[in-house]
């Protein structure tokens, strides 16, 4: 029914490509997720879906319409804006209801609903308000709350819970996921909280300088990242990148070398330029090294800073002989490990970490192309599960 | 602390004190520019108002003779009150504007016509307005540079085609070539006559206030109303107008008040200054002037009287023309 | 051609009335319709013997006699058939003549009338309603209005003068006496001005006042009384001359006590207040009712509100006069002069009622209908015998003052109304306002009118 | 196409038929087709009341036609040759000309497009500053705001009629109180006051700002009352002055609306008429429109080039008011 | 020098009392985050700080003057907008320089602190667009380059890396604590990501209806939450609460009890009535029981819903009879646990869990207020670190 397509989609304005080339098939009843670096363009993306925005090229269909030239109106979308947009001259009552007044729905359907999306957003007593005497989550809720009511073919949101503290970014995700599978939408949501894209979506579209770099299942995305930017993007924090070169049975960076077999993986050739990508949980305290599934050897480091998170602890490992950290981002002489709250680990300390080869990505320097997803185990162990997972 | 300054003040004048509080204070500055501002404007807008209040309710047989000014003997000291006042007291002019002509249905009139243009402007220059201040297309400039060129014509420009036109004795004939196109209905002493051409001379000013104000409701707002389910002109009127209510009251006061004390116009659509024939309010205050006397009192009480309707509309539609619409409306 | 061909009648609001009769449309003065419309009516049928077939409907014109023109030029250019009749200043009355916009009254009216408007009316006054050209009768005089010295016997008679005995209500003074007069009065009574007057830069200055002042000297616009409306072009223009300089040195005397050298010595002066080269009609005669003049100069109206004012104490006289009319420079001045105006009956030629419309007109020509005029409006008869008549002697208060009336209808010098005479006359006012201010001196102000008057009068 | 779109099944919406396939239609055309429609009411209003009797008028302007209507010539543009040529200045009132015929003070008074011109950088000039003054007092919160507002607008509530009468009575050789004060400060003539070219016009331009101040003032407020109040509350943690809030925001922002205004003013300014024909006369302060309509009745080939010169000096005047503003004032 | 102190501020709207009895005192230099849930007077104590928003009663100080009657400008701080408000006429330089523009700043000096501030809000190339054609993160970059030119004594930021994507909010974060170094400045910082609180800031106040509920460094907050909304409110997931009665030698809950001797907590008697908070971090898999430093005994449950996060996956686990679940936050027979990603724990199965007791926090019921934070050990096992490291 309300199937998303997006061929080719283009949107130029005067000196900058907002959106480039853009091909997308979202299946209907899926849940969506653009993620990207600011400005990279998904707001135009969903803009051109709602029809705000009219592509420099390309197709959109929604459902089994061509739709590239339908007004907004007709193409059964509800929207929350990334500004919000509130109407300033209607009270939350009538903001909410807009969209029902329009098409004339009769009064108590029109109450009930709205009575009903003001309690998924928790603005109970706050119909009669007007917007300007609203908190900015508050007034984040109400457009939540405009576009629910609706109960479209497609919802678009915008980074709906920017501005909504964790407890109810928490209810709302909930109710969100309620709504999807109780309405049976469509919905394309964009959001810069990764936990929100892990839980809430059937895919992930990360996108970069208006391009669509991969469309995968969060974990997918997360454990094989089609190339270095998506590796890089999704996870936080980041994952740890080091130039390697292949040698004959190792990858070796400037600072450690794990051990691999370059014929394990087709594309790779003794003497390539690889990038070695490993996610901070992917290393452990060396003393941890029974318990990793297919640990590399020990490679050492000191403890430069530890930012305690509450429920874990990330830490960034010095590499060779640097002794602080000027950047924290892909320095190459750096590891960012996660340890446990409860973990002994001190600042300015030296320690070993081990690193589980299971989790190891590979991805071609040059052209960011990714190459491996987990080195093949060097001993006879067990296949590492997590990746077999995700190869379903 | 508080004792220093006590001393400090009391070898100095007010004046003085007042001058070093503004210093540490600038908002007493602020409010004091402020006051004088509108005490100086309160007086230069309403005096010339007062003086007409004097005009009214001085009898008609004292009014071009003799000063305006009272002499005043104040012990001993003669001296001319500054402020005109008025030469005995009549207030009856207010009556006798309505004994001697039905001026409230000039005014009525007048009422009627202004109403009318007024929702045809404010209706035809939102368009008009919402096109040029929101949508990018090729013409834009030089059109609204055509629309503006309409008001640069003296209006007896128009007056005599379009008076042959609503006397419809004769076909519309092409410019120029004069083949005849078709005869028009008769229009003359029907407010038909008057308010198209008043719809069209005070169409130009509408359309570029409300341009302005359309072009400043950002973008999201009209975008949200599309996607909540409105076309492009359901947007218009439900949100980007209420939005733009201060250009839009500023738009309609200055129409309504323009076509409210318009005559050359329907001076001449009227063809005779009568109220059945649609005169408006400037034929009636015109009709106290015979051919050697003016009687200036009645047309001053005439004004007066005439002004009440507009003064109440104004501030009708002042309640609209408030701050901070947009408020709250958008994070950017 | 049919669907355009019949255009005319497209406009025409038929004026059949319930009963089958007529209704005439005649737009009219603003005012009197509004006000006295149904006595009008009454009187036109009662006194004036019309027919009861034939209902007349005043339609009130525009006050300003300007914008009235305007009007009635714009109804006849687009051939509207109403009104059918129209009030008509005889200041404007050429240029419709001119234009051919209205019905030719030769024509149209019987000759029984032509030949009354022609041996009873005044014929000065009659012909402003003729084409010059051709002699045809294009309006029939309703009333025409011209303007006496009105002023305060009780003054003058303090200051020592005898009016009645003099007989000044009839018989002129030269204005070497009247401002000797003017002056002493006002020394002696101590009222703020000798004399009011209107010397404004508008019309009425060059039509009438100016235009008064300078043909008492004997002077003339165009070279004299023949040359009043027309030919454009081929007349000569003569305001550089002594007698126009002249008036104007006796009017700045007036203002400014100005001697010239001595020429104007034994006159009096300085008794005028400057404020005249900003009056029109209504302020000038204002401080006259308030009592603060001994002399002014003003139109008939002028009288009833005056006398209401001043009772027996107001007087009328004719206009002073510079020289006799046996001395003037240019044919036809001379003497006590009054400024001509007043109104006309005229005919759209577009009507179709032109039969009710001549019976209408012939109503309003009959006597009754005229004192019926006098009384209730003070409009003066067009005739000259009218005045002489016992109702008219008998009206409060216009009746006492009939004979200077009478005077002053027979001395009128009307206003030289071409095509042209509307550029002209702003040039005029605007030169002898600025002469009596002293901005130039008068024979400048003479020399720049001449020039600027003989380029209107070139071409058109 | 459009027959395409329309046959489709109308799936979202309720009703059908022939509105929602117009609406769709209307939905569906291109921004410049959209623009196109939505301005045909103004077109054909336009079209009506001010092109055709424009051209009707430009007509008239190519001929000549004697008084007696008798002879129509076409003689081209004649008549504008003749008016700048200063053939026409004897069908204007008093010794009014076109253009100066010198440039001494009494020549350039006598030009009726210099005193155009003098009254509309005179009135508009000081009708900008005085309105602007007074919508920033109104923009103000305080107690009786409503009263204040409502009587800064009331002189533009007068009829211009009215407007000249009380000041030609201000000035009044009778009882014009106004005359004696101002002619000792030597700002106007002592005596006939109303008929001296200068203090006319310095009188008919005070009547005029005291009269169009107030559309200014309502304009430039509505300008005012639209700027977003959270600009202000940054600019004041920014550390802005009040003058340098104004300065940063209020005037930028404003500008487009004061442009409109000024804009209009001007326009308006160089067709006064009414307010010199009440308070002293076409013969003293000619301005261009008084021309048109003192010729009007007489003379209507001179006196429809005189409008269209009119116009076109006011479309110079406009072009260089919307250049000065900058490319986006239009 | 730019200490701010906040006496008894309260800020009442017609019916709605967004700030009440507000007592802050925030040392020179510190950087203090604000935080609680949407509407609960963050934004209107910044803009009382401000001045921007004149409060009700109270006074407000910064340094050493009184400032409650102070205009914004000679306040000496400066302020990123919840709602960006950038000026719409003004390109992105000028929006920058405004602030220093109006001091009179010379024009390299303005040049080179624009150019400072653009990359590191990584503008560089946009110093010429205007506000309407930027993305939502790169309008708000600007904001924050706005204020950050200015080097004010008080920083105030309200949500300014709200629509920011992960890696340029880490990278943000960065700049700013460096920028906080470098210009020891106050910064007063409203966020709604607890990560963020948690890695920026010297002490945490945590705001709810108006009120302030406790100042504290970050972990004190984690650890030691002064009440249940504290509690329940830092942490994400949050804290899983279970009303409990306190017996002769435990805490029994609805569906399990914990071994806990009243006379080891002073304001506790048996049969009081506490509420148990246990985070989902201190819930291990009955296997891991050896590894917990101080377990409670088993308790089964089921597998309800696992969302995996990428480097976590949160379990809801039933107790008792219920077998789906239906609100996600405080049911009390439901528990939320995080487990490793690595795990082999498999929705709608049973599994027995079991509890850190060192971890276990104990509150009031009716009041709120907590009581404890950590059982005392039971078995004569050590202390348990944590909980002693927090206390210092
Ligand atoms: N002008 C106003 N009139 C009435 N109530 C208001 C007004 N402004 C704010 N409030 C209320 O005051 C409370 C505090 O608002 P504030 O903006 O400080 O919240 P906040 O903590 O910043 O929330 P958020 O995280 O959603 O931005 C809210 O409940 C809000 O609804
Ligand atoms: N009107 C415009 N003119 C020029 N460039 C624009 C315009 N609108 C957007 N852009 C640019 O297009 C790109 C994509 O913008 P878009 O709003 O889609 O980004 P985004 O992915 O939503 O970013 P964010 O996460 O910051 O909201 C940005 O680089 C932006 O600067
Ligand atoms: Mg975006
Ligand atoms: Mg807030």
């Amino acid at each position: 029914m309300a199937r998303v397509r997006l061929e080719h989609v283009s949107k130029h304005y005067d000196d900058v490509t907002a959106v480039d080339d853009m091909n997308l098939d979202i299946d209907h009843g899926e849940f969506i997720c653009f993620v990207g670096p600011s400005g990279c363009g998904k707001s135009t993306t969903m803009e051109s879906i709602a029809g705000l925005t009219k592509p420099s090229e390309g197709e959109i269909h929604i459902g089994d319409r061509e739709v590239t030239n339908l007004p907004p109106k007709d193409r059964g979308v509800a929207m929350v804006f990334q500004n919000i947009a509130l109407f300033p001259h209607m009270d939350v009552y009538d903001n909410i209801s807009f969209g029902l007044r329009l098409r004339n729905y009769d009064k108590e359907e029109i109450e009930r609903r709205v009575e009903r999306a003001a309690e998924i957003v928790q603005l109970e007593g706050m119909l009669d308000r007007m917007p300007d005497e609203m908190s900015g989550g508050q007034r984040q809720r109400v457009a939540i709350a405009r576009a629910i009511v609706r109960e479209p073919d497609v919802f678009l949101m915008d980074e709906p819970l920017a501005n909504l503290d964790a407890k109810l970014k928490v209810h709302m995700r909930t109710e969100l996921q309620r709504l999807h599978k109780e309405l049976d939408t469509t919905i394309i949501y964009v959001t810069h909280d990764q936990e929100e894209a892990m839980t809430l979506s059937d895919r992930i579209a990360v996108l970069d300088s208006g391009r669509l770099q991969q469309i995968d299942p969060p974990l997918v995305c997360y454990n094989e990242p089609a190339n270095l930017f998506v590796a890089g993007f999704i996870g936080s924090p980041s994952m740890n990148f080091a130039e390697a070169t292949v040698t004959e049975d190792s990858l070796s960076t400037a600072y450690f070398s794990l051990a691999f077999d370059p014929a394990s993986v087709e594309a790779v050739d003794v003497g390539d330029e690889v990038t070695v990508g490993i996610r901070p949980e992917d290393i452990y305290p060396g003393r941890m090294r029974v318990e990793v599934e297919d640990p590399s050897s020990l490679i050492s480091t000191r403890v430069d800073i530890l930012e305690p998170m509450g429920d874990e602890i990330f830490a960034y490992m010095l590499l060779g002989e640097r002794r602080t950290s000027m950047d924290q981002s892909r320095a190459d002489d750096q590891l960012l490990m996660s340890v446990d709250p409860d973990s002994t680990i001190r600042e300015d300390t030296d320690a070993e970490v081990v690193i589980d080869r299971g989790n190891v990505h590979l991805f071609e320097t040059a052209s960011g192309e990714a190459l491996a997803h987990g080195l093949s185990p060097v001993s006879a162990d067990l296949e590492t599960e997590t990746t077999a997972d995700a190869d379903n | 602390m508080s004792s220093e300054t006590d001393g400090a003040s009391d070898d100095t004048g007010p004046l003085a004190r007042w001058a070093r509080n503004a210093i540490h204070n600038p908002r007493r500055v602020y409010r004091a520019l402020f006051y004088v501002a509108m005490a100086f404007f309160m007086v230069t807008t309403v005096f010339p108002f007062y003086w007409l209040l004097v005009l009214a309710v001085t009898p008609q047989g004292n009014l071009l003779s003799g000063s305006f000014l009272p002499t005043v003997d104040l012990f001993g000291v003669r001296g001319t009150f500054p402020l005109p006042v008025p030469k005995g007291f009549n207030p009856t002019a207010f009556v006798t504007v309505f004994e001697q002509v039905p001026f409230h249905l000039y005014v009525l009139n007048s009422f009627v016509l202004a109403a009318t243009t007024t929702v045809i402007v404010l209706v035809v220059a939102s368009l008009a307005g919402y096109v040029f201040g929101r949508i990018e297309f090729p013409g834009r400039a030089l059109l609204m540079l055509g629309i503006l060129a309409i008001s640069y014509f003296p209006p007896a420009a128009f007056v005599i085609p379009l008076f042959q036109a609503f006397a419809g004795n004769a076909p519309i004939t092409i410019p120029f070539i004069g083949v005849p196109l078709f005869t028009p209905p008769r229009l003359l002493n029907t407010p038909g006559s008057m308010v198209m051409p008043f719809s069209a001379l005070f169409l130009p000013l509408s359309i570029f206030i409300l341009t302005t104000f359309y072009g400043q409701i950002p973008d999201g707002l009209e975008d949200a109303a599309r996607v909540e389910g409105t076309t492009r002109l359901g947007a218009l009127f439900r949100v980007i107008v209420p939005l733009s209510a201060p250009g839009v009251a500023t738009a309609g006061v200055l129409t309504f008040i323009s076509v409210y004390n318009e005559y050359f116009f329907s001076s001449i659509m009227a063809t005779s200054p009568e109220a059945s024939k649609w005169s408006p309010i400037v034929g009636g205050i015109l009709s106290y002037q015979t051919q050697y006397t003016t009687q200036y009192n009645l047309m001053a009480a005439a004004s007066v009287v005439g002004v009440i309707p507009v003064v109440v509309l104004v501030i009708i539609a002042q309640e609209r023309i408030v701050s901070g619409l947009t408020a709250g409306a958008l994070k950017e | 051609a049919s669907m355009f061909g019949n255009g005319s009648d497209t406009g025409a609001q038929v004026g059949e009335s319930e009963s089958g009769g007529t209704t005439v449309v005649w737009g009219f003065d603003a005012t009197v319709a509004q006000d006295h419309a149904d006595q009008l009516r009454t009187a036109l049928h009662e006194k004036g013997g019309l027919s009861d077939d034939i209902r007349v409907e005043f339609q009130p014109g525009q006050p300003d006699s300007g914008k009235r023109r305007s009007t009635y030029n714009r109804l006849l250019s687009s051939q509207e058939t109403t009104p059918d009749m129209f009030m008509m200043d005889n200041g404007w009355v050429n240029i419709f003549i001119q234009r051919g916009q209205l019905a030719n009254l030769s024509e149209v009216l019987p000759e029984s009338a032509l030949s009354t408007i022609e041996n009873e009316y005044f014929g000065g006054f009659t012909e402003t309603a003729i084409d010059p050209a051709s002699g045809d009768l294009f309006g029939v005089p309703l009333y025409p209005d011209y303007p006496t010295m009105l002023y305060r016997k009780d003054l003058v008679e303090e200051a020592g003068y005898n009016p009645t005995e003099e007989n000044w209500a009839t018989e002129p003074m030269t204005w070497k006496r009247w401002s000797n007069i003017a002056a002493e009065a006002q020394d002696v009574s101590g009222v703020d001005y000798g004399f009011t007057t209107q010397w404004d830069i508008y019309v009425g200055t060059a039509c009438c006042t100016f235009n008064e002042v300078l043909s008492s000297w004997g002077g003339a616009y165009f070279g004299g009384r023949e040359n009043l409306f027309g030919p454009v072009g081929e007349r000569p223009v003569t305001v550089d001359s002594d007698p126009v300089v002249n008036s104007l040195n006796m009017m700045r005397k007036f203002v400014h006590g100005e001697s010239f050298g001595g020429e104007f010595s034994d006159y009096g002066g300085g008794f005028t207040p400057t404020n005249i080269l900003g009056w029109i009609e209504d302020s000038s005669l204002a401080p006259f009712i308030d009592g603060n003049a001994v002399f002014h100069r003003n139109w008939p109206y002028a009288i009833n509100q005056a006398a209401s004012e001043f009772g027996d104490d107001l007087g009328t006289m004719p206009l002073p006069y510079g020289v006799p009319e046996s001395e003037a420079q240019f044919p036809g001045t001379g003497g006590s002069t009054s400024a001509l105006g007043g109104w006309h009956i005229t005919v759209n030629p577009n009507s179709q009622k032109l039969d009710a419309v001549t019976q209408v007109i012939q109503a309003s020509m009959r006597e009754e209908f005229q004192l019926f005029l006098l009384e209730i409006e003070g409009w003066l008869p067009p005739r000259a015998s009218l005045f002489n008549s016992e109702t008219a002697a008998e009206l409060e208060p216009a009746g006492d003052y009939m004979d200077t009336l009478r005077v002053a209808g027979e001395n009128t010098m009307a206003r030289p109304v071409t095509a042209v005479w509307n550029n002209q006359s702003s040039k005029i006012a605007e030169q002898a306002n600025r002469a009596v201010g002293q901005e130039v001196s008068s024979s400048e102000a003479m020399a720049t009118l001449q020039s600027s008057l003989e380029e209107t009068e070139r071409n058109n | 196409m459009s027959a395409d779109t329309t046959s489709k099944p109308a799936r979202e919406s309720r009703q059908s038929g022939p509105v929602v396939g117009f609406l769709r239609w209307l939905e569906n055309l291109s921004d410049t087709q959209y623009a196109y429609l939505l301005l045909t009411p103004v077109f054909v209003l336009l079209g009506i009341v001010a092109i055709y009797p424009l051209l009707r008028t430009f007509e008239l302007s190519l001929y000549a036609v004697s008084t007696d209507l008798s002879n129509v010539r076409f003689v081209g543009l004649d008549n504008y040759v003749a008016l700048f040529t200063g053939e026409k200045n004897r069908f204007l009132p008093g010794g009014t000309t076109f253009l100066p015929t010198g440039l001494d003070a009494a020549n350039l008074l006598d030009s009726a497009l210099v005193i155009t011109l003098v009254f509309a950088v005179g009135s508009v000039l000081f009708e900008t500053l005085i309105g602007l003054g007074q919508a920033l007092v109104l923009d103000q919160d305080f107690y009786g705001r409503r009263w204040v507002r409502a009587a800064i607008i009331i002189p533009w509530a007068v009829p211009i009629v009215i407007q000249g009468m009380m000041f030609f009575l201000m000035f009044d050789s009778n009882v014009g109180f106004a005359t004696p004060i101002l002619a000792d400060l030597g700002v106007v003539a002592p005596t006939n006051t109303l008929n001296d070219t200068v203090s006319a016009t310095f009188i008919i331009i005070v009547a005029d700002i005291w009269k169009t101040s107030a559309f200014m003032a309502l304009l430039i407020l509505a300008g005012l009352q639209s700027i977003n109040r959270s600009l202000y509350d940054v600019a004041r943690v920014a550390g802005a002055s009040k003058w340098q809030q104004f300065r940063y925001i209020t005037l930028p922002l404003i500008l487009p609306t004061i442009g409109v205004a000024v804009l209009f003013r001007s326009v308006q300014a160089m067709r006064v008429y009414g307010i010199i024909d009440t308070v002293s006369s076409c013969t003293v302060v000619p301005s261009l429109s008084c021309m048109v309509v003192s010729t009007f009745n007489t003379h209507e080939g001179t006196s429809a080039a005189i409008a269209f010169v009119t116009a076109a000096i006011i479309g110079v005047v406009v072009m260089g008011i919307i250049l000065w503003q900058g490319e986006d004032a239009i």
